[in-house]
């Protein structure tokens, strides 16, 4: 079994390293901007808002990395291991709330302050040529 | 080091078939959809012609995941260098389907803004028939080129005479090999 | 209801610490054809949403000026699939006009074929029999049901519902069934012609059709209930990429995006160019101008062409499918055989076409973008002068600037995914 | 809009090919406000020939007097190889023609507005400041024809590449017709 794993590990490494052809160009070096081609090379600073996403993924990443074992074995570990793992993960939503609250995940430019609704769909049979005319509800369609 | 310097005898014979058998059943064409034959491409690829029986049903957007490109339409002037671009940021191995008459030889727009045949920017290796060729017909190219590329045929074409494809190709050329990323 | 700015004046950014002036840019960035000019003040960053992305339907390039995930400006570059088809039209004529007009929309073709073929109609004074207005009307209607099939794929899946695709696509493919039945071909079916319809509708053709209305119907209903309440479906779209009827009115768009904002203007029932006077249906409208509001519109705009398709399967005249008038229709084929003149008749139409008085005129039709409409130009001989086609994509694309300024990367996918542009009408 | 929808009583149909009555008033209040403009019923559709002078005035005069709340279309033709052309009485015709069609929502009308452009000088005046829509149309014909627009905010080419000579849709651009060679053919045709 551990033999058919390792195996399985190896050929899948090393098989592409090995049987896939190699022919650069200077075309696969640049970077792919769909499709057209870029002049000139841009050089612009990435927003701190992406380090930051970045950053609170690293974090959130590794939670679930160490939740994985202890799915394996949370039976036998009983009462002690679900405290240990629920402190883990209580400690661990601390700064996930502060992210919330500073507004990191929130990329919207302009907030949308009325969290208004969708309107209604209405219907109306006979043509309607004032453009500012709101002929009422027509019969209202219960979508 | 690629396939082709393993040298072909009978230890390596084995591996070449495994190889394109792994490199047939996995193919994953890239989407260029330009025109009316990109709707029959998505039709193929829906559920009732269904790709996914060829493990073809994930069109990939970027070019670095792709290995077929089907030309579905006709490629205009201003798109011959993006086309070509797109072609060159390809990986090897890679295979072009040329779809419908219009991407084939320009089809009915016999006009300056239409380039006659996109044979003349990349090497093609299977062409589709049709305005736009039904879904049956793409299908039928798309086995065709799977059978080449079981049998090996297909890349000994494209060793064999640079162009590959019906016309002339402007090809570029590759950097020396001491570059970094070999 | 947000504020619907305008890009160039400054962007409230809302922190932390309340609302932040965004300063405005100190060097006006030109919004030249070519290549920006290297931005190196700003920290935005200019990216190309180009030809070959899967969300820019077609080959539609978007120049965005993002900073961040936000998006300041778009600019939407287009001609990557020019392919001088009013050069062609100008090459072809009057009988093969229609090959050349049908690849232009490619999503609903019959809509293409009916602006040209009214437009040379009315350069020859002439009026089709009714049972061929009917059945073009049948005909277009079902295009529009596949176009807006078409729309539901393509809008599901660029917002990220990925199985929209698939059954967008089923119901499509029973319309496309359809049209291989009744024209011969699945799609460009070049059916509609000057003068009346290319051939009767086979045998049997109601009980199709009725079987068609019935499965997109039953789809339909089953996207309402996957999508219309859907959470997630709704914080994507609902107040995304709001325009107002007097930004509409300015930028001359037409259709569901001109209806999403409370103005139900539909050329069917203002101008109306078939007998839709003579068949019951609504003009589907709503409100707010955003994309939820256009998603809905169309998905609305099915069922009322299926009820109208229904209609007229009941009402369809009998008669001809065809003008009489000898110089303008082939004769039937077993007619040639016989009569010599019915041979030179069709010699004539077939190798020189058939001439058309000097004049010009404008058609306008509802296709399901919009107003398509024909500008004919004709100098008596058998090619016309000049064949120029207005395109609705075309002009609602401009809608992109005033619609997705200040908006997300996502947003702006959702937005063009609502414009629903079709390349090929765009760039002709 | 300023006032109410007037009663025009003949709605023409779009079918409808012999407009019934007396010429239609909206040309002829334009024919009024601009001297030197000509008023032609193609068709059963009213269409005006004004001064190219005048064709931005005209849409002003339009949107703000008459209602005609958008602009449909903005096109040109060439008349270069015309056969017998269509030459309604009074206009001095050129080779170019720039057409402009306005719709109006409130009164369900169209009109349709022409002006004559001289090769020599092929220029007319932008309707982008008056409808922002003219935008995409007017690039696309100083593209196609070379007419250039005076006062368009960003005046270049929109469907062909940028470095493309020549404007397609003149007559006298040729239509670069690729010789069709079957297998075998011994020399292109």
């Amino acid at each position: 079994m551990a033999a058919l794993v390792v195996a399985f590990v190896l050929l899948s490494f090393v098989a592409s390293q090995l049987l896939a052809p190699r022919r650069p160009n200077a075309a696969k070096q640049a970077p792919y901007e769909s499709g057209i081609v870029p002049e000139y090379e841009p050089a612009e600073r990435f927003p701190v808002k992406f380090y930051l996403v970045a950053m609170s993924f690293i974090v959130l990443d590794v939670e679930i990395v160490f939740l994985y074992p202890f799915a394996t074995v949370f039976r036998d570990l009983g009462l002690f291991g679900l405290v240990a793992m629920a402190v883990f993960v209580l400690v661990l939503l601390v700064p996930f709330a502060y992210l919330l609250s500073v507004g990191a995940l929130e990329w919207g430019p302009v907030q949308r302050i009325l969290r208004a609704g969708p309107g209604p769909l209405l219907r109306t049979r006979e043509r309607v040529l004032d453009p500012m005319a709101r002929p009422g509800a027509g019969e209202e369609d219960a979508a | 080091m690629g396939l082709e310097q393993v040298p072909h005898n009978f230890l390596t014979a084995r591996l070449e078939d495994v190889v394109r058998w792994g490199r047939r059943n996995s193919v994953f064409p890239a989407t260029f959809g330009l025109a009316c034959c990109a709707l029959e491409m998505m039709a193929t690829g829906a559920a009732h012609y269904d790709l996914a029986r060829f493990g073809m049903e994930v069109f990939r957007a970027s070019p670095r995941q792709a290995d077929l490109m089907i030309v579905a339409g006709r490629v205009s002037q201003k798109m011959a260098p993006v086309l070509r671009q797109v072609y060159d940021q390809m990986v090897e191995p890679k295979w072009v389907i040329s779809m419908g008459v219009c991407a084939s030889t320009g089809g009915m727009f016999n006009n300056y803004a239409i380039v006659q045949g996109v044979d003349q920017i990349v090497p093609v290796d299977v062409y589709t028939p049709g305005c736009p060729p039904g879904p049956e017909t793409l299908m039928h190219g798309i086995l065709t080129l799977h059978e080449q590329i079981r049998t090996g045929e297909l890349l000994r074409r494209r060793e064999a005479s640079p162009t590959g494809g019906a016309g002339i190709v402007l090809d570029r050329e590759p950097l020396p090999t001491s570059s970094p990323v070999s | 209801m947000t504020d619907t700015h305008h890009p160039d004046t400054s962007l409230q950014r809302q922190t932390d610490e309340g609302a932040q002036e965004l300063v405005p840019r100190t060097r006006e960035l030109v919004m030249t054809g070519g290549v920006w000019p290297e931005d190196t003040l700003g920290d935005t960053m200019i990216i190309n949403m180009g030809p070959q992305h899967p969300s820019t339907h077609g080959v539609l390039r978007l120049m965005m000026e993002l900073d961040g995930e936000e998006v300041l400006r778009i600019k939407p570059v287009i001609g990557y699939l020019h392919t001088g088809m009013e050069k062609t039209g100008e090459d072809l004529n009057y009988v093969q006009g229609t090959t050349n007009v049908t690849r232009m929309d490619y999503a609903s073709n019959f809509s293409n074929e009916l602006v040209f073929s009214l437009a040379v109609e009315r350069l020859l004074d002439i009026d089709v029999p009714p049972r061929a207005a009917w059945i073009r009307m049948m005909m277009v209607e079902l295009g529009r049901m596949a176009s807006h099939l078409l729309f539901q794929a393509t809008n599901g899946m660029d917002i990220g519902a990925v199985s929209m695709m698939l059954y967008g696509w089923r119901e499509r493919e029973e319309c496309l069934r359809l049209f291989e039945t009744i024209t011969g071909l699945r799609m460009n079916c070049n059916y509609i012609r000057p003068g009346g319809v290319a051939a009767d509708l086979p045998p049997g053709w109601r009980d199709h059709v009725l079987k068609v209305c019935d499965t997109v119907e039953a789809g339909v209903h089953e996207y309402d209930e996957l999508l219309s309440d859907n959470p997630i479906w709704l914080e994507r779209t609902v107040n995304v990429g709001v325009i107002t009827t007097e930004e509409c009115l300015a930028h001359s768009i037409t259709g569901p995006i001109l209806r999403s904002t409370g103005f139900a203007w539909d050329l069917r029932k203002a101008q109306p160019y078939l007998p839709y006077d003579e068949v019951e249906w609504d003009v589907v409208y709503a409100s707010n101008g955003d994309v939820y509001d256009r998603y809905r519109i169309r998905l609305f705009e099915i069922l009322e062409s299926a009820k109208i398709v229904r209609q007229i399967v009941e009402k369809m005249p009998p008669g001809d499918f065809r003008v009489q008038d000898k110089k303008i229709t082939p004769p039937p084929r077993a007619r040639i055989d016989e009569s010599m003149e019915a041979l030179i008749h069709h010699f004539k139409l077939f190798t020189e076409g058939f001439k058309v008085p000097s004049g010009e005129t404008y058609v306008a039709v509802e296709s399901p973008r919009g107003e398509i409409g024909c500008y004919l130009v004709s100098d008596g001989s058998a090619r016309p002068v000049r064949m120029h086609i207005r395109g609705p994509s075309f002009y609602n694309l401009q809608s992109i600037t005033p619609m997705g300024g200040g908006s997300l990367v996502a947003d702006a996918v959702a937005i063009v995914s609502s414009i629903d542009p079709i390349m090929g009408e765009v760039d002709r | 809009m300023a006032d109410t929808t007037d009663t025009t009583t003949d709605e023409p149909r779009e079918n409808d090919h012999e407009a019934p009555g007396p010429d239609d008033d909206v040309a002829a209040a334009v024919l009024g406000a601009f001297a030197g403009s000509v008023f032609v019923r193609s068709h059963g559709q009213p269409v005006v020939y004004v001064a190219r002078g005048s064709f931005a005035d005209v849409a002003r005069y339009l949107r703000d007097e008459q209602q005609f709340s958008m602009l449909i279309d903005v096109t040109a033709v060439d008349h270069l190889l015309d056969g017998v052309r269509y030459s309604p009485p009074g206009v001095a015709l050129e080779r170019f023609e720039v057409v402009a069609n306005y719709l109006s929502h409130v009164r369900n009308r169209r009109l349709r507005v022409i002006c004559e452009v001289p090769a020599a000088e092929p220029s007319v005046p932008s309707l982008t400041p008056v409808f922002p829509g003219a935008n995409f149309p007017e690039r696309e014909t100083f593209d196609m024809f070379g007419i250039a627009f005076e006062g368009h905010p960003d005046l270049t080419r929109i469907l062909m590449p940028d470095d493309w000579e020549g404007h397609p849709l003149r007559k006298d651009f040729p239509v670069a017709k690729v010789p069709v060679t079957f297998k075998g053919d011994p020399s292109p045709r």
